[in-house]
């Protein structure tokens, strides 16, 4: 294909650099996109991907660096700007108008209009339905968005992309959340695209979809460029060891422990549109890992466990006592430990002190005669973060000045504060840069070697296959296989990953995967 | 609203120079009528030489009153001249007031007589009552329902007015009072209020307005309204406010004394207080400029006169 | 497999779709309750509608409220607020009788214009300080709220409009019908049909939804925010401006307590018609029946022999009726939606079952 | 489990230690919204004594602590209210409805007037609760709610005494209500006791209790607090019961002070309270603010407007000046935050993002 691809250069970003406050989100972004061809950028959970797209698109301003679109030098100030010079974004996190309706999301002021310049919406409804009937899947255009799954929400922001038909269409992950069929019709659509001479941009972490679609594929790490080949001249292998920087099996340091008595029993957990009769058990000194794919269901498995989710029926015990649905408090008490996937909104107040992070869950105990002062919370807090290695200049820092890293350090410390006897832990290492990861790592499988029950989610199968004892596989909210260390492979879990419900297409399901993983 | 903003000018500015400074403080500021009676006021005051203050809240209600007048209180203003909007509710304020060497005399709307020095009675409870039934029983042939359009629900003049006509009453058998509504001496209120007493009451042969804001808006609701003519109107309004519906036969006649020389002679009766002329007792006399001798009755009262009556003949006579 | 992920199509016809919507609408439920009140009170005392004064002022009195409502209903769609049009309103109104005072001759139109002008520019004054002062509208309304209040009472303070200060031909104006309908009422209608028009039709219109749905979606987005929502402030001051016209017409005089408490009354009806307080949603004719109900409630409960000091409690009952309404419909349609996503990943033929009424 | 090493950090070997504050005692004091409004405060009172007429003198702060009691007491539960990002417009009509009830209680049931304020100030927690259900449980918009029951509960107390104001209350309750603490001539109101007893527990509930930190939390982030344990619904729940009794007891205040129990009492009082929380430093997005501040921006509105007054000034100007304050207020900490962006930007050579200036549109007020 790579012949018939024009050689003019539609995007080239050259040493782009971006900062948020003390965070580096971007170091030295290159990436050269010519015309007609599919460019796909791989690299690690917080690589900065995202962040060189949102340049493109205008959403942030870059620091440094060069940026010229069409060959010239361009500076977006708005994501109007860029959409007006003809670069389409479908972003990791679909960006919908809840009230509005599925076909006003797609046509927000572009909406057809008929005579007297008012919008007809009977024509726009048509056209959704048009796109959609080429993206493959029918979703009524009148309904709001409001509710829908985030795969259909995905499929809005491709149908969005789509109809803006531009000369460059960056997708960043948007196959997250789909399964087969529609990333089949998504890359049928996208090959269509690449031949009509436009060129695009695709971002995933799933390697078979970035081999069967790419012409080139460009890898990132910490922020900066590393490399750029044509993906007929490379191979999954290398690309992961130029994304990690080092061999897989080294970064995963998972020291095996005697495994203990059960500690967290989860019985038949359902919870409706969510996940469905999930069981399963933690012992003592285990490192569970939750694998599936983005919007499997793992985190709301997770939040439900912990009590931040309501369920519709199940049970969960900890060290065989029942703990009450619905009430963290409760959960905490029990001794469960739960850090959550997004650690900006969930994880911690970013607005509030290292300290009162640290100390937020312990600090109950930490009143004197019910007065809590902050010098106790410092007190209290400082030795934790001393623990962990946290780096900040003073306790009242605010947890919003450190970078993502530092921030997930707070948190883990945070709950290892509380003692707890099972720590749940969901993308432990999302978005922070190989050394810390490392060091979680290592605190991971420390803390299951003292005994303590770890249950942990991750989106990147390599540190599910190198830290868990036991991996647990979700699809659509069940789980669909239970694979001991030995038996974890990726084809296993992946497939396992995919499957799904309408059994006359799971097997074509398979069989695709299989035969693009192998 | 009459003249605060050159009211505090004066205050600070010392307008008539001499030592005689005396506060009007009417309901509320935009008011029509205490717009022309706090005239009258700055008038005599400027004739006896002293500093007028107009001071006073934005809605008609006593514990927005209260702030003013401790204000006074502590600036040791000679005299304060006081609307009251409730007859308890300030009497603690007017004390304090009066324990601090203020001389309290209030106008229009009287308080408890044991929170002020001095009452200038515009026209006898009786008398005003009186007049405005006699208006209507002719206006409406002696017979039929009336209803009342009244200011704020616990004005003390208003109450003691309407409990007077109802006693009147008794001697006209034939009128049936059948409803009093409030209009809290706001237009868009007593306008809307006179439309719902219309149509509550389709049978209503007149409407008594004892309030100046009232009478105004009920005229304009009227004039406009299917019901011109049939249904009279009658109260306590003011000529300016009125002619147009004078004139255009929405209303025969009305009732009112002249507030301007109202506030004239409350000036005059604070004066005379502060000067010593007069204590309050009853048969002390007192000279109020062009209004010539007044005479302190029961309860330290002090009676502006009978009200007057305008119609078509001679309401062109009149400007306030 | 694709199965797996559809919500609902668009399989039900046509027809029953609209009757589908027509029957969940706001507007409907309200225009319901209305007309069932005035059919009630009617029966009370039957000069309610049927006399030509009772016709009138079922339709003259909630003009101004209506227009103020449109205004009102528009900001919030924007997730803002204004609180500070019954201040404008009042210095409006003033304004208009100062304006016939200095130049009597001043033919009707132009003194609208002026209203709308007037109001506009202190309505970009919220919009301005909000929109760029990245404030909360409600703290800046509510400031402005003061210091317009206080700029018209020093400025009525002086002197004040009376009836004969209005040519004949402007009071009429305030009673005067055509084909039996009041003209302010006409005006008020006018504006609600020209802003629901471009709420409804014009791209800008849909985008101050889009705005107020999801303001940081509406940036990504590329949508022109800030100037969004300084349209829908000019908007809602403009309108009050032209209430403050219709108001001086209506009442004759202009006291300086003009207007005062009508703000919260605006977001009252606009609440009530099904305008949600987070923005994204509702529309300018629920909003201006839910003022259309606000007074003829008012106005009806003394005929039906409630004392009117009673209306006030029946008015906040209503809105927080309103808010809970739509609340729980809102959660009924979730848990619909959820169900059908489940459905559809059980068992993919039998999708259509699911579909959420 | 408390055996493993690992989750002792006095077992782990050289662990690192911190200091606790970066800025030096004086600079975190002194560098705060709330210092500001209590600097403005102290300017624009000693103005006032030097170039007011009367301003010195007992009188002065005699009459400043009546009139201005009711505000500081209701604006004790609204900061905190306003901290957790929500918002309580009811407050002033719940004064008026125990104001009606004392009265009411008193005249025609007969009780006694402790009684009957500690029967009014039920009804206002009752009345708080109905906010604080509708708020947190059904999780309905704090701005639609209490617009709503501020017209329901006004309407109530309204309809109640309808024409008529009860007036007949007896002398030693209405005296105590402006009692001196210090004897007469002295400048200390008795209502300031409750009040101080008042603030006492507010500043311990806010600044120093695990309740006080999840206020915070709440207002900052309601989802990582959830996460944290923090029970939200029960936490803002509470907050607005508080805020009912606490206005109902300002409302018994009222009705003593005036001796006149009123449907429309305290009318328009609510928008009072809040420019006074607002100016005191308090955050409408919530997660900021400082009782301190509050307190301080009660008292500098009523400063003003006393001093106002005293030069013979009117409502008029004394609202223009207190609707400006307030927006230079919220305006100036947004001002400030987007001047220390800048300048942290150019000093590190850097645009600002485009993102955040256009988020400046979106101030979404709830
Ligand atoms: N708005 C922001 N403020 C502060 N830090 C940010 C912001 N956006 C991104 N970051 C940080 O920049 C780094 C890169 O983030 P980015 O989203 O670009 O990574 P990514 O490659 O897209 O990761 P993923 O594969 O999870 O999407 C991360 O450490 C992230 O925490
Ligand atoms: N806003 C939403 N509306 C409807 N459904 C949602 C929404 N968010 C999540 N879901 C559903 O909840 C389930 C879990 O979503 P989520 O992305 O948290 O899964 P996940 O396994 O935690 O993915 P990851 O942890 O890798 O991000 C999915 O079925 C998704 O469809
Ligand atoms: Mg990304
Ligand atoms: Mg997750």
């Amino acid at each position: 294909m790579q012949d018939r691809a024009a050689s003019a250069v539609v995007l080239e970003l050259r040493d782009v650099a971006k900062s948020f406050g003390s965070v580096v989100a971007l170091r030295s972004g290159s990436l050269t996109v010519e015309r007609g061809s599919i460019h796909a950028v791989v690299g690690e959970n917080g690589a900065g991907k995202s962040t060189l797209v949102k340049i493109v698109a205008g959403v942030h301003r870059r620091d440094e660096g060069v940026f010229r679109f069409l060959g010239e030098d361009v500076d977006f100030a708005t994501t109007a700007a860029s959409k007006a010079a003809g670069i389409a974004v479908i972003y990791q996190e679909p960006t919908l108008f809840p009230d509005l309706s599925v076909a006003e999301n797609i046509f927000m002021g572009r909406q057809p209009r008929g005579r007297g310049r008012r919008i007809d919406y009977g024509r726009m409804y048509d056209e959704s339905d048009r796109l959609f009937a080429r993206l493959g899947v029918h979703i009524d255009p009148r309904r709001p968005a409001r509710g829908l799954s985030i795969a259909d929400q995905q499929v809005i922001e491709i149908a969005k992309a789509i109809s803006l038909d531009a000369t460059l269409l960056i997708m960043d992950e948007p196959t997250a959340a789909l399964s087969g069929v529609e990333v089949e019709r998504l890359f049928a659509i996208a090959r269509s695209l690449r031949d009509e001479g436009r060129g695009l941009v695709f971002i995933s972490h799933r390697f078979d979809e970035v081999f069967a679609l790419c012409d080139h594929i460009t890898v990132m790490r910490d922020g900066s460029y590393v490399s750029t080949d044509r993906t007929t001249d490379t191979d999954v292998d290398a690309i992961v060891s130029r994304m990690v920087g080092r061999e897989v099996a080294e970064l995963f340091p998972k020291t095996p422990a005697e495994v203990g008595d059960v500690v967290l029993e989860v019985d038949g957990l359902t919870s409706a549109g969510v996940f469905h009769d999930v069981s399963f058990e933690v012992r003592a000194g285990e490192i569970v890992g939750l694998a599936g794919l983005v919007g499997a269901g793992r985190s709301e498995i997770a939040r439900a466990v912990f009590g931040v989710d309501r369920y519709d029926d199940g049970a969960v015990r900890l060290l065989g006592r029942k703990v009450p649905a619905h009430n963290p408090r409760a959960a905490i008490r029990a001794g469960m430990a739960f850090v959550p996937e997004d650690r900006r909104r969930q994880g911690l107040v970013i607005e509030e002190s290292v300290a009162r992070n640290v100390g937020s869950v312990i600090r109950r105990g930490l009143a004197r005669a019910g007065v809590l002062t902050s010098a106790a919370e410092n007190r209290a807090a400082g030795p934790w973060a001393g623990r962990l290695e946290v780096k900040t200049s003073a306790l009242d820092m605010r947890a919003s000045t450190m970078s993502g890293g530092n921030q997930q350090k707070v948190v883990i410390a945070k709950w290892l504060a509380t003692e707890p006897r099972l720590l749940i832990i969901d993308e432990p290492t999302r978005g922070i840069d190989i050394g810390t990861k490392a060091e979680v790592h290592r605190l991971l499988s420390e803390l299951a070697g003292q005994g303590m029950a770890i249950l942990m989610i991750s989106s990147e199968l390599p540190e599910v296959l190198g830290m868990a004892d036991r991996v647990l596989v979700v699809c659509e909210g069940r789980i669909t296989a239970e694979l001991d260390r030995a038996a974890a492979t990726p084809e296993r879990v992946m497939r396992a990953a995919t499957r799904t419900s309408a059994h006359a297409t799971a097997a074509a399901a398979d069989e695709q995967k299989s035969e693009v993983t192998a | 609203g009459g003249s605060d903003s050159d009211g505090g000018a004066k205050a600070s500015g010392g307008g008539g120079g001499g030592d005689v400074s005396i506060t009007f403080m009417p309901k509320n500021l935009g008011n029509p009528y205490f717009d022309t009676s706090d005239a009258g006021g700055k008038k005599a005051v400027g004739e006896i030489g002293g500093k007028f203050q107009e001071v006073g809240p934005d809605a008609a209600s006593p514990d927005a009153q209260v702030p003013f007048i401790n204000t006074a209180a502590q600036q040791g203003v000679k005299a304060l001249v006081v609307s009251a909007n409730d007859p308890k509710a300030i009497c603690d304020a007017l004390n304090e007031a009066r324990d601090a060497g203020t001389k309290v005399v209030t106008f229009d709307s009287d308080t408890d007589p044991s929170c002020r020095d001095l009452y200038v009675n515009q026209a006898t409870a009786e008398g005003i009552a009186k007049a405005q039934i006699d208006l209507i029983s002719q206006q409406i042939g002696d017979s039929g329902e009336i209803a009342i359009l009244s200011a704020a629900a616990n004005a003390t003049n208003q109450n003691a007015w309407i409990d007077l006509m109802k006693k009147d009453l008794a001697d006209h058998p034939n009128i049936k009072l059948v409803d009093t509504v409030y209009g809290d001496d706001d237009d868009q209120k007593s306008f809307d209020q006179t439309a719902a007493l219309l149509q509550k009451h389709p049978n209503l042969k007149g409407i008594i307005s004892p309030t100046t804001v009232g009478i105004a808006a009920a005229a304009r609701y009227l004039s406009t309204s299917s019901s011109k003519g049939k249904v009279a109107l009658t109260g306590l309004g003011t000529p300016n406010q009125m002619k147009e519906y004078v004139k255009d036969g929405t209303v025969t006649s009305f009732a009112l004394w002249n507030p301007e020389d109202l506030g004239y002679l409350a000036a005059y009766a604070a004066d005379a207080l502060v000067k010593g002329d007069i204590s309050g007792k009853e048969g002390d006399t007192f000279t109020a400029g062009k209004l010539g001798e007044f005479k302190v009755g029961a309860d330290a009262t002090v009676l502006l006169g009978d009200p007057f009556v305008f119609t078509k003949d001679n309401i062109d006579q009149f400007n306030f | 497999m694709s199965d797996t992920l559809l919500v609902e199509p668009s399989a039900q016809p046509a027809a029953a779709r609209v009757l589908g919507t027509l029957l969940r609408s706001r507007e409907i439920a309200i225009g319901a309750v209305l007309v069932l009140l005035v059919v009630l009170t009617t029966l009370k005392s039957s000069g309610f509608v049927f006399s030509s004064d009772g016709w009138r002022n079922l339709l003259v009195s909630p003009a101004l409220l209506l227009i103020l409502a449109v205004g009102q209903a528009v900001v919030i769609i924007t997730r803002n607020v204004d609180l500070s049009v019954g201040s404008t309103l009042g210095l409006t109104a003033y304004l208009t009788g100062k304006v016939f005072i200095a130049s009597p001759g001043m033919p009707v139109v132009a003194v609208f214009v002026i209203g709308l002008a007037f109001g506009g520019l202190l309505g970009l004054v919220n919009g301005l300080l909000v929109a760029y002062g990245r404030v909360p509208a409600m703290v800046i309304t509510l400031g402005t709220l003061y210091i317009y209040r206080g700029v018209f009472l020093s400025w009525a303070g002086s002197d004040r409009v009376n009836a004969d200060d209005f040519p004949q031909g402007f009071n009429d104006l305030g009673t005067a019908s055509v084909l039996s309908v009041p003209v302010v009422m006409l005006i008020a209608l006018a504006v609600m049909a020209v802003v629901g028009y471009y709420l409804r039709t014009a791209r800008g219109g849909r985008e101050l939804y889009a705005t107020g749905s999801d303001p940081d979606a509406a940036t990504l987005y590329g949508l022109p925010v800030i100037r969004r929502v300084l349209v829908a402030f000019v908007l809602s001051g403009a309108l009050a401006g032209v209430a403050g016209v219709v108001y001086a017409a209506r009442y004759g005089t202009v006291s300086s307590g003009a207007g005062s408490g009508l703000e919260l009354q605006a977001v009252g009806a606009a609440v009530i018609g099904g305008v949600a307080i987070a923005g994204g949603v509702g529309t300018v004719w629920g909003a201006a029946l839910g003022a259309v109900l606000l007074i003829t409630i008012n106005r009806a409960l003394p005929m039906v022999g409630i004392s009117d000091f009673w209306q006030r409690a029946v008015v906040g009952a209503l809105i927080i009726a309103a808010i809970v309404l739509d609340r729980v419909l809102a959660a009924r349609q979730e848990r619909q939606l959820v169900a059908a996503r489940d459905l559809a990943r059980r068992e993919p033929d039998r999708r259509k079952a699911g579909t959420p009424a | 489990m408390s055996t493993a090493t690992a989750s002792r950090p006095e077992g782990a070997a050289p662990a690192r230690s911190y200091p606790s504050y970066a800025a030096p005692l004086w600079r975190r004091a002194l560098l705060t919204r709330e210092f500001a409004i209590i600097a403005l405060l102290g300017i624009v009172y000693l103005y006032s004594l030097g170039n007011v007429p009367n301003f010195d003198g007992p009188l002065t702060l005699y009459y400043l602590f009546l009139d201005i009691a009711p505000i500081l007491l209701i604006a004790l539960p609204m900061a905190m209210i306003m901290i957790t990002a929500e918002i309580d417009l009811s407050v002033a009509s719940v004064v008026g409805l125990s104001s009606v009830l004392v009265g009411v209680l008193h005249q025609d049931a007969g009780l006694s007037i402790p009684l009957a304020a500690l029967a009014a100030m039920a009804v206002g927690a009752v009345c708080g609760a109905a906010n604080g259900f509708l708020v947190s449980y059904v999780g309905l918009p704090s701005l639609a709610v209490t617009i709503g029951t501020m017209a329901l509960y006004r309407g109530v107390a309204v309809g109640l005494l309808g024409t008529k104001a009860v007036t007949d209350f007896p002398e030693r309750w209405t005296d105590l209500a402006k009692e001196r603490i210090f004897g007469p001539g002295t400048s200390y109101p008795t209502i300031l006791i409750p009040f101080v007893v008042l603030l006492v527990l507010a500043v311990w509930l806010l600044h120093f209790s695990n309740f006080g930190r999840g206020i915070y939390e709440i207002g900052h982030n309601a989802e990582a607090a959830h996460f944290t344990g923090v029970d939200v619904e029960l936490t803002k729940f509470w907050l607005f019961v508080i805020s009912g009794a606490v206005s109902a007891f300002a409302g018994v205040y009222y009705t003593l002070r005036y001796g006149s129990a009123r449907g429309d009492n305290a009318t328009g009082l609510e928008l009072q309270v809040i420019a006074a929380v607002v100016l005191g430093g308090v955050s409408v997005f919530g997660g900021r603010g400082a009782l301190h501040g509050v307190v301080a921006g009660v008292v500098l509105i009523g400063i003003i407007s006393s001093a106002m007054r005293l030069e013979g000034q009117t409502v008029n100007l004394i609202n223009i000046v207190i609707g400006v304050l307030l927006v230079l207020s919220v305006l100036s900490t947004s001002l400030l935050a987007l001047a220390s962006g800048l300048l942290r930007a150019r000093t590190r050579g850097k645009r600002p993002s485009s993102r955040r200036a256009v988020a400046a549109a979106n101030p979404n007020e709830r």
